[in-house]
Parts: C-alpha cells; sequence; structure tokens
C-alpha cells in the first residue's frame, strides 16, 4: 500500500468555499431575522475571493490531483469564473425580492453556495464518480430551493417535478455510466477515452448503448427537447429569485459536464454522440421556439427560450472541432449573463404581492422608465441574435461551427427558427415601446440601488461584449485549445 | 446448475416480483414494505457477487434507515387511503408496452452483445470491508468528502424545508409588525356621496366598507 | 455459474419496472419516491457485477456513494413531499399540474 | 485622404448625436442646423472626393482604419474602399439626403419628435456611407442593418398609428429573412476565402467558381452559386424584389422625407450596389445572375401594373420604386452593372424629387394623399407642377432627361444579354416601359390637371385618430397653396440633375468610368457590344428614337392623356364630349372601347387582380401573415403537450430514450 498526500492546491478554490460555506451556514445560524444582509455580504465576498483565487491559479497547464479525479486545466479556471460571476449576479439581484416577501433567509445564500461548490466540482471532474457527485450536489441545493419559499403552492409543486424528473434522469446516467465503467473497465476520463481509442468493434454497441443513456441525462440537465419538459413548469413555478439562479449558473456547469464526459471521455465516438445531439438540437430550437410565442407568462417565454438556446449549445458541440468548443463555451457564458439580466429584470419590476411574470406586465415599459426599457431591448436584442449585441457574434459563431463540420443545413434550420423566435422577444420590445401599460395609473418604476445599477451594467456589458467580442472569444479560445 | 445459481434465481425472483408489487399495490405502506423486501434480497444477490460490505450496508442503512424514514413519512402524513385507491388509469396498457419495449431493447443488447469471462472466486482471506476502506480513505479521499458535503446539504434542505413554528403558537413577530405600512392596511374607498337621498347612511357605507376591507385580510 | 448477463438482465428488468412504475403511477407521489430508490438499486446491482467481473473495486466505491447520495436525495424528496401535502392536503400526482403549457 | 473619409462618415454622426441626444438642450433650431450643417460637411467633402477621384488622379484608397479583432485568422475590420463607384454613391446619399434634410423643416415643422426625426436621418446617412465605403463584409453587414435599423424607427415614427406599427413591424421581419440570407451568404464566402476583405475574397473567385458544397447528403451544389444566391436574397430584401418587397408600400405610413431618403433614393438601392460592388463574384455564376435577371424582370414589369390602380399618391410613387428597382435588378442581371448603377444614380435623383414633390402636394392637402380628392393643383403650386413634371419625364424615359438614357441602355443591354432568361426579361422591361409611362402620368394629370376636386376631401381623409395632425381637420374648405421655400428649394436642386444627370452616359456606361470598380468577364459584357455603335449623346437619342422602348413610353404618356384628360370618368366631361361630336367618337368608338377595355380597363384590371390576389392575398396574406398566424396556431396546439402532468413528462423522457436506442444501437 502506497500512497501519496494528493496534491491540495489545485483544489484550493473549492475548500475555500466549502470552509467558507461551512463558517456562513454555522455564523448564520446564530443571526437574528433582520441580520440576514452578513450572510448575504459574507457569501458575496466568498464568491469575489474565490474568483481571486481562481484568476491568481489561472495557468495554462492542465494539473490532475486527488488520484487524478480532479483536474484544473484552463477551461476549468475560466468555466468556474464564469459561474462566479453569474451566481454574484444573480445573489444581487435576488435579495430585494426576498426581502420584500419576507423570505431573507440564510438558506437561500447557503444552499446557493454549496450549488456553486457542486459546479465547480462539476466543472472540474476528471472521474465519472466525482462528476455524478458533483451533478448531485448542484442538484440537491436546486431540489430544495426551488421548494424554498415553503408557503407557494406553486414552487412546492414545481420542486416535486423537479426532483422526480430529475432523479429519474440522475438514474439514467447511473446506468449509462455503470455500462461505460463495464465496457471500459475505469472511471477515469482519460482511461475511458483511452480505452476506447483501442476498444475492438465488438464492444461498439454495448458503448453506444450506454453513450445514449449518457446523452439523455445530459440533455435533461441542459433542457434539451424531448427531455426539456421540466424546464418551463420549473422556471414557472420557482420563486423569481431561484428562477434566476437555476437559468443561469447550472446551465455553466452542465455545459462542462458535457465537455467532460462527450468530448473528453467519449471523444472517440464523436460519431456516434454527433447524431445523437443533432437530433436534440433540431427538437430544441424547433419546440424551444415555436411554444415560446404562444406563452403568455414572460417566465415560461424565458424558459422556452432557454431551451431553444440549448440546441444552440449542442450544435457548437457536435461540429466536433476546438473551435465548435469555443464557441458553444462563449454560446453558453453570454447566455448565462444574458438569462441572468432577463430575469433581473423581472425582478426588478416586480413588488410585494406583486409578480412581474407575465408579459403584459412589460406593456409600457418605455413610458415608466425609458432608461430599463433599454436595457431590457438589448437583452432581449442578445436573446434574438440582433447585432451589435453579443447573442449575435454567439449565434453566429456556433453556426459557423455547424457549416465548417459540413453540416450546412444544420445552420439553415438554426438560422430559420431562431428567426422565428424573433417575434417572440420582438413582440415584448413591441409592447415595452408601443403600448400602453397595462394599469392606466402604472406609476415610473424608480430605480433602486444596488439592483438598478447591476442591472444597467449587465445590459450594457451585453452590448459591450457586443462590440468589442474579441475579449471573450479570445479567453474561450484559449480554455478549449490553451 | 449450481447451487449459486439457484441462489441466484431464487433471490433474482424475489426481487422482480416485489418490486412488481410494488409498483402495483394502492397502499403506500405495502409497498415501503415490498421495497424492504426488494432491498433485502437485492442484498443477497449482491453478497453473490462478493460485496459482502455494501450488502450489509444496504440492508443496516436501507432497511434500517432510510426505509424507516419513508415508513414514518406515510404515517406522518394522513393521506386519504380511499383516494389512493383507485389505482392506475386508462393509460395502462399503452405504458406497459413502453416499459415492455424497453426492457426488451436493454434484454436484447445485453445478451447479445456483453459478455465477459466468470473470474476465480476470491479466497477466505480476502476482507472486502478492508479493500474497500483501503482506497475508500485514499484514492477517493476526494469524492468520500463530496459526498459529506452533500450529506450536510441534505440535513439543511430538509431542516429548512420543514422544520416550522408550532402553528399553534399565537406568539407574535415584532419584525412583521414594524413592517407593516399604511397601504396594506388601509384602503381609500372613492364611492359617490349620494348627498341628497340618505346622507348618513352614505357616510357610514364607506367607512365600514373600508373596515369590512381590512378584516377581511 | 452465474454470468454476467444474469446479472445485468436481472437489473435491466428491475430498471424497466422502476421506470415504468414513475410514469404508470398517477395517484401517489411516495410511491415515486420509492420507484426512484428502485432504480438506484437497479443501477447498483450493474456496477457491483461489472465490479466483480472486472474484478475491480472502483464499482463498489461508486456503489458506496451512490448509496449515500440515494439517502440524501430520500431525505429531500421526503422534505419536499411533507411540504407538498402541507401545502395541498394530498400527494395525488394528479394533481400536480397548477404549471402547463 | 484619411481625414477627409473618416470626416464624411463622423460629421453626420456627430450630427446625429447632437441632435439626438441633447435635443431638448439645444432646441428645434439647434437640432437642424447642427445636422444638417454635419450632412452639409459631408456633401461637399464628397464632392472633392468625387472631383479627386474623377477628374483627378486618386487612385483607389483601400485602408484598413480600426481592427477590431482578430479570430481564427479572420480579422474584423473597419476600413474604406473609396473607388468612382463609391465615389459616386457618396455624392448621391449626402447630397439627397442633404436635400433631404432641408426639405424636413418645412415638412415636419409642427411635429413634436422634430429633433427625433433629425437624429434618425443623420444617423441614417452615416450608416449609409459606411455601408458604401466598407471595403470589408463585416462592415457592410453592420451598415446594413444600421439602415435597416433606422429605417424600421422611421416607418414607426408616428407610432401612435397603429398601421405605422404594423408596417414597421412587417418590414422589420421581411427583412430579417433577407438579412439571414445575406448573413449566410457572407458566411459561405468567408467560409472558403477565409477573409473579410473584400480584395482577398475577389482574389479567390475563379477557384471558388468550382468548389461545391453538400448541404444534405447527396445534395451538392456550387459553392459560389449558393452563397450569391443567398447574398442577393439579402438584397432582395433590402431593394423589395419580389416576394420580398411586400414592406415597402406598407412603409408609406413613415413621414414623407423618408420615403424619399430612404425608401427611394438611397437605401433601397443597397441591394444593387451590393451586387454591383460584388461584380467580381457575380461574374462567375451564371445561375445567380440568371437568378437576379428573373427576379428584377417580374418586379419591374408587375409592381409596374399595380401602380396603376393606386389612389394614395405616395403608394404610386412606391409602387413606381419597385418597378424602377427590377430595372435595376434587371441591369445587374445582365452583366451591365454600370447601367444599373447609373440607373440607380438618375432615379435617385428624380425618384426623390418626385417623393419630395408628392410631399409638396400632401403639404398642400393638409396631410390628405388620395388623389381622387386632387386635381388642378398646377394653378396653386407651380413650382411643384413644373418640377413634379420634371421628375416624371425623368422617370417615363422621355428623350434627353435623365431617365431615358440609364432606362435604354438597361433594355438594350438587356437585348444582348446571353444569360438564361434574358428574352423573357427583354420583354418584361420592354411592356414595363409602357406600363410606367401609364401610371406616371395618369397620377400626374390627377393630381394637376382636371377639375379641382377637394370639396370631396372629406371623403378620402385618412381616419388617424392621432393627435398629430388633428388640427388639420379644423379647416374650412382646401385651398392649396404653393409650400415654403425650405420645401421648393430641394425640389428644384433636385430637379437639376433629374435633366442633366443622363449626359454622364458616355464615360459612365461607355467610358472607363466604372473600370476599376467593376468586374465583367468579357463574353458577358453587354455593355461594351452596345459601346461599339456609341458615338454621343446626340447620337444615342436619336437612336433611342427609333427603339420600340420610347414608342412604348409615348404610348403609355398618349394612354393617359387620353384617358385621364381627355376622357376622365366624369359624367359632365363625358357629356360634353358627346357633344362636341358624335360623328368622331362613333369612328373611335371600336378603338376606343378596344383601348379603354384592353389596354387601361384590362391592365388595370390585371393590376388589381395582381395586388388583390397576388400581392394582398398570397404574399402578404398567406406568405407574410400567414406564416406567422400558423406559426401562432401550431404553437398554440404543441403547447398542450406540456399538460403538466409529471407522468406524461416522464414517458415523454422515456419515449425520447427509446428513440435515441432504436435509431442508434438496433
Amino acid at each position: 500500500m502506497n500512497f501519496e498526500i494528493p496534491n491540495f492546491l489545485p483544489a484550493v478554490p473549492e475548500m475555500f468555499v466549502l470552509g467558507m460555506a461551512c463558517l456562513i451556514l454555522v455564523i448564520d445560524a446564530f443571526l437574528p431575522d433582520s441580520r440576514r444582509d452578513i450572510t448575504y455580504g459574507l457569501v458575496q465576498a466568498t464568491l469575489v475571493a474565490a474568483a481571486g483565487l481562481t484568476l491568481w491559479m489561472m495557468g495554462p497547464e492542465t494539473v490532475l490531483t486527488f488520484s487524478d479525479t480532479f483536474v484544473k486545466d484552463p477551461m476549468a479556471d475560466i468555466l468556474k469564473v464564469a459561474v462566479y460571476v453569474t451566481s454574484f449576479l444573480v445573489f444581487l439581484y435576488a435579495r430585494p425580492y426576498l426581502m420584500e416577501r419576507g423570505i431573507h433567509k440564510g438558506e437561500f445564500y447557503i444552499l446557493g453556495l454549496f450549488a456553486v461548490l457542486g459546479m465547480m466540482i462539476m466543472i472540474s471532474g476528471h472521474n465519472l464518480l466525482t462528476l455524478y457527485l458533483g451533478l448531485e450536489l448542484l442538484s440537491l441545493s436546486s431540489y430544495a430551493l426551488v421548494a424554498f419559499w415553503r408557503d407557494s403552492t406553486r414552487a412546492t409543486e414545481a420542486a416535486m417535478k423537479y426532483f422526480v424528473l430529475g432523479a429519474l434522469a440522475s438514474g439514467l446516467l447511473l446506468y449509462g455510466m455503470s455500462m461505460i465503467y463495464g465496457m471500459t473497465g475505469s472511471l477515469d476520463i482519460a482511461v475511458i477515452a483511452a480505452e476506447l481509442t483501442a476498444a475492438d468493434e465488438s464492444l461498439n454497441i454495448p458503448l453506444v448503448f450506454g453513450l445514449v443513456f449518457l446523452v439523455v441525462a445530459i440533455a435533461f440537465k441542459l433542457g434539451a427537447v424531448p427531455f426539456h419538459m421540466w424546464v418551463p413548469d420549473v422556471y414557472d413555478g420557482a420563486p423569481t429569485a431561484v428562477t434566476l439562479f437555476i437559468a443561469t449558473a447550472p446551465k455553466i456547469a452542465a455545459f462542462a459536464f458535457l465537455m467532460r464526459l462527450l468530448v473528453e471521455g467519449m471523444g472517440p465516438m464523436h460519431a456516434d454522440w454527433q447524431g445523437m445531439l443533432i437530433i436534440l438540437a433540431v427538437l430544441s430550437l424547433a419546440v424551444g421556439n415555436v411554444i415560446a410565442i404562444a406563452q403568455t407568462s414572460i417566465k415560461r417565454m424565458l424558459a422556452y427560450s432557454t431551451i431553444a438556446h440549448v440546441g444552440f449549445v449542442f450544435m457548437g458541440i457536435l461540429a466536433g472541432t476546438d473551435s465548435g468548443y469555443a464557441s458553444a463555451m462563449f454560446y453558453v457564458i453570454v447566455y448565462a449573463i444574458t438569462a441572468a439580466g432577463g430575469f433581473g429584470m423581472i425582478v426588478f419590476l416586480s413588488r410585494k404581492g406583486y409578480e412581474a411574470d407575465q408579459i403584459d406586465d412589460f406593456k409600457g415599459l418605455a413610458q415608466r422608465n425609458p432608461w430599463f426599457a433599454f436595457i431590457m431591448l438589448l437583452l432581449l436584442f442578445s436573446m434574438a441574435g440582433v447585432p451589435p449585441t453579443v447573442g449575435f457574434y454567439a449565434k453566429l459563431a456556433v453556426i459557423q461551427a455547424a457549416v465548417g463540420a459540413d453540416l450546412v443545413w444544420l445552420g439553415v434550420v438554426a438560422v430559420i427558427f431562431s428567426v422565428i423566435g424573433a417575434f417572440y422577444y420582438l413582440r415584448v420590445v413591441k409592447m415595452m415601446f408601443f403600448d400602453a401599460p397595462k394599469d392606466e395609473n402604472a406609476e415610473p418604476v424608480q430605480p433602486s440601488g444596488a439592483l438598478a445599477t447591476a442591472l444597467s451594467i449587465n445590459g450594457l456589458a451585453v452590448l459591450a461584449l457586443g462590440i468589442f467580442p474579441g475579449l471573450l472569444l479570445s479567453i474561450t479560445h484559449y480554455a478549449i485549445i490553451g | 446448475m449450481t447451487f449459486e445459481l439457484i441462489l441466484f434465481y431464487a433471490f433474482g425472483a424475489i426481487l422482480l416480483g416485489a418490486a412488481l408489487a410494488m409498483i402495483s399495490v394502492r397502499n403506500p405502506v405495502h409497498a415501503a414494505l415490498f421495497l424492504v423486501v426488494c432491498f433485502v434480497a437485492a442484498a443477497a444477490i449482491w453478497l453473490l457477487a462478493e460485496a459482502e460490505f455494501l450488502g450489509i450496508v444496504l440492508v443496516l442503512v436501507y432497511v434500517g434507515a432510510v426505509m424507516v424514514l419513508f415508513l414514518f413519512v406515510v404515517m406522518m402524513l394522513d393521506i386519504n387511503l380511499a383516494k389512493l385507491r383507485e389505482g392506475f388509469t386508462e393509460y395502462l396498457p399503452v405504458g406497459v408496452v413502453v416499459a415492455a419495449a424497453m426492457a426488451t431493447v436493454l434484454v436484447l443488447v445485453i445478451t447479445r452483445y456483453i459478455t465477459m469471462e466468470v473470474p476465480e472466486r476470491a479466497g477466505p482471506e480476502y476482507a472486502n470491508t478492508e479493500a474497500l476502506g483501503a482506497i475508500l480513505y485514499t484514492e477517493y479521499v476526494y469524492p468520500f468528502e463530496i459526498a459529506a458535503v452533500i450529506l450536510l446539504v441534505a440535513i439543511i434542505a430538509a431542516i429548512s424545508l420543514t422544520m416550522r413554528k408550532r402553528p399553534d403558537n399565537k406568539s407574535i413577530d415584532p419584525g412583521q409588525q414594524m413592517a407593516v405600512s399604511r397601504e396594506g392596511r388601509v384602503r381609500m374607498v372613492s364611492m359617490p356621496s349620494e348627498k341628497k337621498r340618505a346622507p348618513r347612511r352614505s357616510a357610514q357605507g364607506s367607512g365600514s366598507g373600508a373596515s369590512d376591507d381590512d378584516a377581511s385580510k | 455459474m452465474i454470468t454476467l448477463e444474469h446479472y445485468l438482465v436481472l437489473a435491466a428488468l428491475l430498471f424497466s419496472i422502476s421506470v415504468a412504475g414513475i410514469f404508470l403511477n398517477r395517484k401517489n407521489v411516495i410511491v415515486l419516491l420509492m420507484c426512484i430508490e428502485l432504480m438506484l438499486l437497479a443501477v447498483n446491482i450493474n456496477f457491483i457485477a461489472f465490479s466483480f467481473f472486472l474484478q475491480d473495486l472502483a464499482g463498489q466505491v461508486f456503489v458506496f456513494f451512490i448509496l449515500t447520495v440515494a439517502a440524501a436525495e430520500a431525505a429531500i424528496g421526503l422534505a419536499i413531499l411533507v411540504l407538498l401535502f402541507r401545502n395541498r392536503g394530498t400527494i395525488n400526482v394528479q394533481d400536480l399540474d397548477a404549471m402547463k403549457g | 485622404m484619411d481625414t477627409i473619409y473618416l470626416l464624411i462618415v463622423l460629421a453626420p454622426l456627430f450630427g446625429a448625436i447632437a441632435a439626438g441626444l441633447f435635443g431638448r438642450q439645444i432646441g428645434r433650431t439647434g437640432a437642424h442646423t447642427v445636422t444638417i450643417l454635419g450632412v452639409a460637411i459631408s456633401f461637399i467633402l464628397s464632392v472633392v472626393v468625387f472631383w479627386a477621384h474623377v477628374f483627378g488622379d486618386a487612385g483607389i484608397y483601400n485602408e484598413t482604419v480600426y481592427t477590431w479583432m482578430v479570430s481564427d485568422g479572420i480579422h474584423f475590420e473597419v476600413g474604406f474602399l473609396v473607388d468612382n463607384l463609391t465615389a459616386m454613391m457618396m455624392l448621391v446619399v449626402t447630397f439627397v439626403s442633404l436635400m433631404v434634410h432641408i426639405y424636413t423643416i418645412g415638412y415636419m415643422k409642427d411635429d413634436p419628435g422634430y429633433q427625433r426625426f433629425f437624429a434618425y436621418i443623420s444617423l441614417f446617412t452615416f450608416s449609409m456611407l459606411m455601408l458604401v465605403m466598407a471595403n470589408n463584409f463585416m462592415q457592410l453587414f453592420f451598415g446594413w442593418e444600421a439602415v435597416g435599423l433606422v429605417s424600421y424607427l422611421l416607418i414607426g415614427f408616428w407610432y401612435k398609428r397603429p398601421t405605422a406599427t404594423y408596417a414597421n413591424m412587417k418590414a422589420f421581419i421581411v427583412n430579417r429573412v433577407g438579412d439571414f440570407g445575406f448573413l449566410i451568404g457572407i458566411a459561405a464566402l468567408v467560409f472558403y476565402a477565409g477573409s473579410l476583405n473584400y480584395t482577398e475574397v475577389f482574389a479567390e473567385a475563379e477557384s471558388m467558381r468550382d468548389a461545391t458544397i453538400t448541404i444534405w447528403p447527396g445534395w451538392t451544389f456550387g459553392l459560389l452559386d449558393l452563397a450569391l444566391i443567398f447574398l442577393f436574397i439579402g438584397a432582395m430584401g433590402k431593394s423589395a424584389q419580389v416576394p420580398l418587397h411586400v414592406w415597402l408600400p406598407d412603409s408609406m405610413e413613415g413621414p414623407t422625407p423618408i420615403s424619399a431618403l430612404i425608401h427611394a433614393a438611397t437605401m433601397v438601392t443597397a441591394g444593387i450596389f451590393m451586387v454591383a460592388r460584388m461584380s467580381p463574384l457575380y461574374e462567375f455564376s451564371v445561375a445567380a445572375l440568371s437568378f437576379i435577371l428573373i427576379i428584377g424582370a417580374i418586379t419591374a414589369f408587375f409592381m409596374g401594373l399595380i401602380g396603376l390602380v393606386q389612389n394614395d399618391i405616395k403608394r404610386v410613387v412606391a409602387y413606381s420604386t419597385l418597378s424602377q428597382l427590377g430595372y435595376m435588378t434587371v441591369a445587374l442581371g445582365a452583366s451591365a452593372y454600370a447601367a444599373g448603377l447609373f440607373h440607380l444614380m438618375t432615379h435617385a435623383f428624380f425618384k426623390a424629387l418626385l417623393f419630395l414633390a408628392a410631399g409638396s402636394v400632401i403639404i398642400a392637402m393638409h396631410h390628405l394623399q388620395d388623389m381622387r380628392a386632387m386635381g388642378g393643383l398646377r394653378r396653386h403650386m407651380p413650382v411643384t407642377y413644373v418640377t413634379a413634371l420634371i421628375g416624371s419625364l425623368a422617370l417615363i424615359g422621355f428623350p434627353f432627361f435623365s431617365g431615358f438614357f440609364s432606362k435604354d441602355a438597361i433594355i438594350e443591354a438587356v437585348g444582348y444579354s446571353q444569360i438564361p432568361g434574358a428574352t423573357f426579361a427583354y420583354w418584361l422591361v420592354l411592356a414595363g416601359v409602357f406600363v410606367t409611362a401609364l401610371y406616371t402620368f395618369r397620377m400626374f394629370f390627377m393630381v394637376f390637371h382636371g377639375e379641382e376636386r377637394y370639396d370631396q376631401a372629406h371623403k378620402y381623409m385618412p381616419d388617424h385618430g392621432d393627435d398629430d395632425d388633428d388640427h388639420h381637420h379644423d379647416h374650412g374648405p382646401l385651398q392649396p397653396k404653393e409650400s415654403p421655400w425650405v420645401v421648393t428649394v430641394p425640389l428644384v436642386l433636385l430637379a437639376i440633375p433629374s435633366v442633366v444627370a443622363g449626359y454622364f452616359i458616355g464615360p459612365m456606361l461607355f467610358g472607363d468610368f466604372f473600370a476599376e470598380a467593376l468586374f465583367v468577364l468579357p463574353e458577358q459584357d453587354v455593355l461594351a457590344t452596345k459601346g461599339e455603335t456609341y458615338t454621343g449623346v446626340i447620337a444615342f437619342v436619336l437612336h433611342g428614337l427609333m427603339l420600340p422602348a420610347f414608342w412604348l413610353a409615348m404610348a403609355g404618356l398618349g394612354t393617359a392623356w387620353y384617358l385621364y384628360m381627355k376622357r376622365p370618368e366624369l359624367p359632365g366631361v363625358i357629356a360634353e364630349r358627346l357633344k362636341l361630336g358624335v360623328r368622331i367618337l362613333e369612328d373611335k368608338y371600336g378603338f376606343d372601347r378596344f383601348n379603354d377595355w384592353f389596354f387601361a380597363g384590362g391592365t388595370v384590371r390585371l393590376g388589381r387582380a395582381l395586388w388583390r390576389y397576388g400581392d394582398a392575398l398570397i404574399i402578404d396574406g398567406l406568405l407574410v401573415n400567414g406564416t406567422a398566424r400558423s406559426i401562432g396556431w401550431i404553437s398554440a396546439r404543441i403547447r398542450h403537450m406540456q399538460s403538466g402532468f409529471l407522468y406524461h413528462y416522464a414517458f415523454v423522457m422515456i419515449i425520447g430514450l427509446l428513440v435515441l436506442m432504436f435509431a442508434y444501437v438496433i
């Protein structure tokens, strides 16, 4: 038995976040309800410090530790930073919402921080086991968060649906993992990839068999059609503050999960999963964009739009090239930032006892507050892919990747459905700028404090990234290619 | 047919039978008990595959703790069993066909394409628990820590979701009292004054309208 | 002689039964939670069988962790269930349709 | 030269920012002063640039101003390519824009959105200049989108009118279709050539001819054909070619200066300009050229027919614009790029003139646009009358007016062309000449001649219901009078080039004016064929008098005169005619009736049928609105798949799993 103490250094951000989470948990237990801002401040400080740590330790080399169950590479560093940033925004937007409804509790932030830890583990997972555990840590925290507003019947129902379907997806994932483990004899991502390259023909069918289960589970986590059914109901039912959370950062983690599992692990089977992802991508683009049109609730509309965005992310990945992965990564980060702003806007407009979650609630926003109508316009344009917002680049990059992989028809399909999709975003724009407010006496929206500032920055960032996309593009290229 | 195989078939049959019974019985208490049977049978099958430690853990932890939790919840919730007795709906045939199709596909792939040589049985000196322990705290220390965090999250989640103050406790919450705003309590109702007909009644009407409204809140 | 197929077929059947339980059951959410436990049990059988036939302990370690996670999952699932019952007074699956479309 | 180019582009932008952001501070006068100043600087410098390039010895300027980013070896840059083509476009854009700026002072004087309007049109000028001066595809695309954006903003300028917001949405959606085609075209070219820069992409043209691309296993297309057709689909959206033309007539909901600037003179010609700019690519794809030729010919003829039945003065001009854009497109398809550009230039002048004249009439009629309530305006508005006459004569191609040269050149070029579909196109454009003359002078006579019909004005008054022009309704009987000088001066200034611009035909078509900017394969060079016989302007006109086009135009003019002047549909005039000479009528009656039935009635009926069934029902109703409606319908249906029931969701997931399994495992 010879075993060396593993190198703890690459996992310092994880250890820091875990330590802080436990510390905050204890501190929070002794705080009266009126002092929850301390919890909030500590959690935000943790995220900032973790970002600092991750950035400080960033390096081009790939480091494996903990018996190769943990990996630290440029992609991991950058995705982690993206997770911190979006989570930071989310907590910032969520706070006023929670306070107004009297549910400003420490659990929200603590569970959120544990979810962030789960995402970090997923991003750095280099073993089926750590990937699975990270995913479960994230999922369990998310289930609890959705149910966290205990008096809301809808939230509880959404949590139950999310939980049952999520557990079903986990079961499918595990079944697939067991098959892959059985066929390759290892849980280690790198070993699996090596075994797959060496595997002979006879193993092909059982491997594809396992792969189908993995793809289904990933599709569920990202919300691709036909494994998307939970998305609208959960986004709709969860308190907006929680929707904000589960709609943004976990998508980044799910992307990392996909990269580790399919690209790094099952890379040699690219030809097989490419076909599956094509089917899922086309279905997601079609169903997401088309059903979104009939929605009256903006939360559901954004949920369906998320489904369509997942189709685009898949398009980048299935190209199977480095630039394709980079474009998908670009897309998913852009999506997370834009969606944070979009849901943040709903939080911004809602008041105690009044959820601004209907599309009608955005009517006449330009009269009530032109600046935030403009910010919302930028966010919607980015989702629709209208230049010069960053969403346009994201779409362009993934379509380019698909065309580069000789899938011109897929690019055409994506373009057609994004034209259809532009319709429902523009409908909101039209309502904001050309319709009268639903309530004639609606007061002008008063911007308040940090939320207003952050939303403005968020909206302008979407524009600024669109005008100077070079920075983020080169970061994602660096993350994938090194 | 070896003795091992006979055991396998026996426990396998119990396992599948109990599983089928579990999904088809209407009383959740019975379902939980069938699930216990499943776990016990599965534990036996695991023993056949030289996973002694896990077999024991399954019985101790699952049957001993998790299933008790299930039963506890079933009993705690005052579920109207009569309502639950309606059972499956008319979609049953479609559902069964799909489930059967799925089972067929899985079984076909497994029997056709997957095969491995049966390894030598380990001797009596082999200690499964020790072998697991040796790698659990060395090679798998990182997943082990994550599992600990997952359990912590489960604790936090379960407490925060279900712990509540006793509903019969009439204590007041000063924070909520302080947070009361005028808008939340009083609503100004503008009504026609009706001066000529009955000036007194109209004055009362608007006054009581506001207080009724308040009371209903 | 118990072959790998024996274990895998058993697990596959168990898996199918549990999945069928999830979409056939329309009345009782608590049985859904039990079906999830059953599904994880099927997966565990798979892992243990592979672990034995590959003579590799990693599979058993995986099962160990799946058991841990499943226990945590059951705790959270039951907590949500209790909440659901408190809010709606029912755990009928057919009543869970406030959100649709 | 760098500074000059930058200044040309940035001056209108500065004006737009000043008027847009600080409109309230600088006031109305400040807003129009600063924007007009910006555009005037631009115009003067454009003249300087034009002079330097055309008469001086300034070579082609092709430099990068700013590198935005480099990704995968592809440079995203801002840069200018200035040659004779660009110089001409710059001149046209800044000149028309300047005229429109001045004119707007009069047209919009009562409008509350005065400053906003000036900001938009200056912003438009900036975007259009960026578009024409681009030396790479990215900048082209951005200019393309920016002009589109401003155009939507301006169509919906009176956003309280529901029709305006509807037209706005329609323009946006139709253009999105085109833009995505455009984007795919660019993507395909960039993907193959690995560069966004024009010159670098053009250098690959010949090798691209043989490259193929597989869309779907088994469907292989020439890369160049496909990319160029997609690019042209973009042009079809912006330049309103059938079937993506439906937004343009509706866009007349915007203020008239916009119709003149954007929807007649400049933005809609962006597609024409783009194809001409890409001539080094288009020359290598006969398929794309043939496609362009046929689309253009269909637009040219059938849109003209629709113009015959419109009663709204702006709509007549709008359909005329569509038809003329068709002519330009036909020229491109026949490889006569220079002729297309030449027509673009002359058309920009005379169509802007006609629009502004129409606007002047609309001001005089207190924002009434129905021609049935006009008539006899020549007595009240002499300047508008004369300028409109010049514009109309230029439009129908009357000898010595600018339109004559450009249109004749196009028709003859098509006649010489060997591209598939050229014969079809030739007959359509020839027939179009007759239609053009007919609808132009129908409008002209109905507005300026004949009886004064203002007493019926109330019948045709549009019911806007917005507060912008409520005050117009209070007036008593209409007393049209000539518009103020800010309106008439641009009319006069535009009338001058409408007459004289044609005399540049020598250098522009047959000389070496475009030699460096355009590329034509010798075997497709129809203009060279024509140029062999060109000896001078006078000879060209004399030759033109022998050609059928001239006589068709005269026939159209004559028919219009006959139908709307000689025999207008008013009972009193008919009675008077009967009194004049029964014998003459009897002699000519059969011919009259045939004429009426065939030329006027038949064509009018055909036009109306086309408009009602072809345009309103099929394209507008089924394709544009119908698609939206059926997607909405599908959406409303399939959302019920999301039943809300947990077991359905689980079931769908398992079905999905099984489908993947059956597709990939078994």
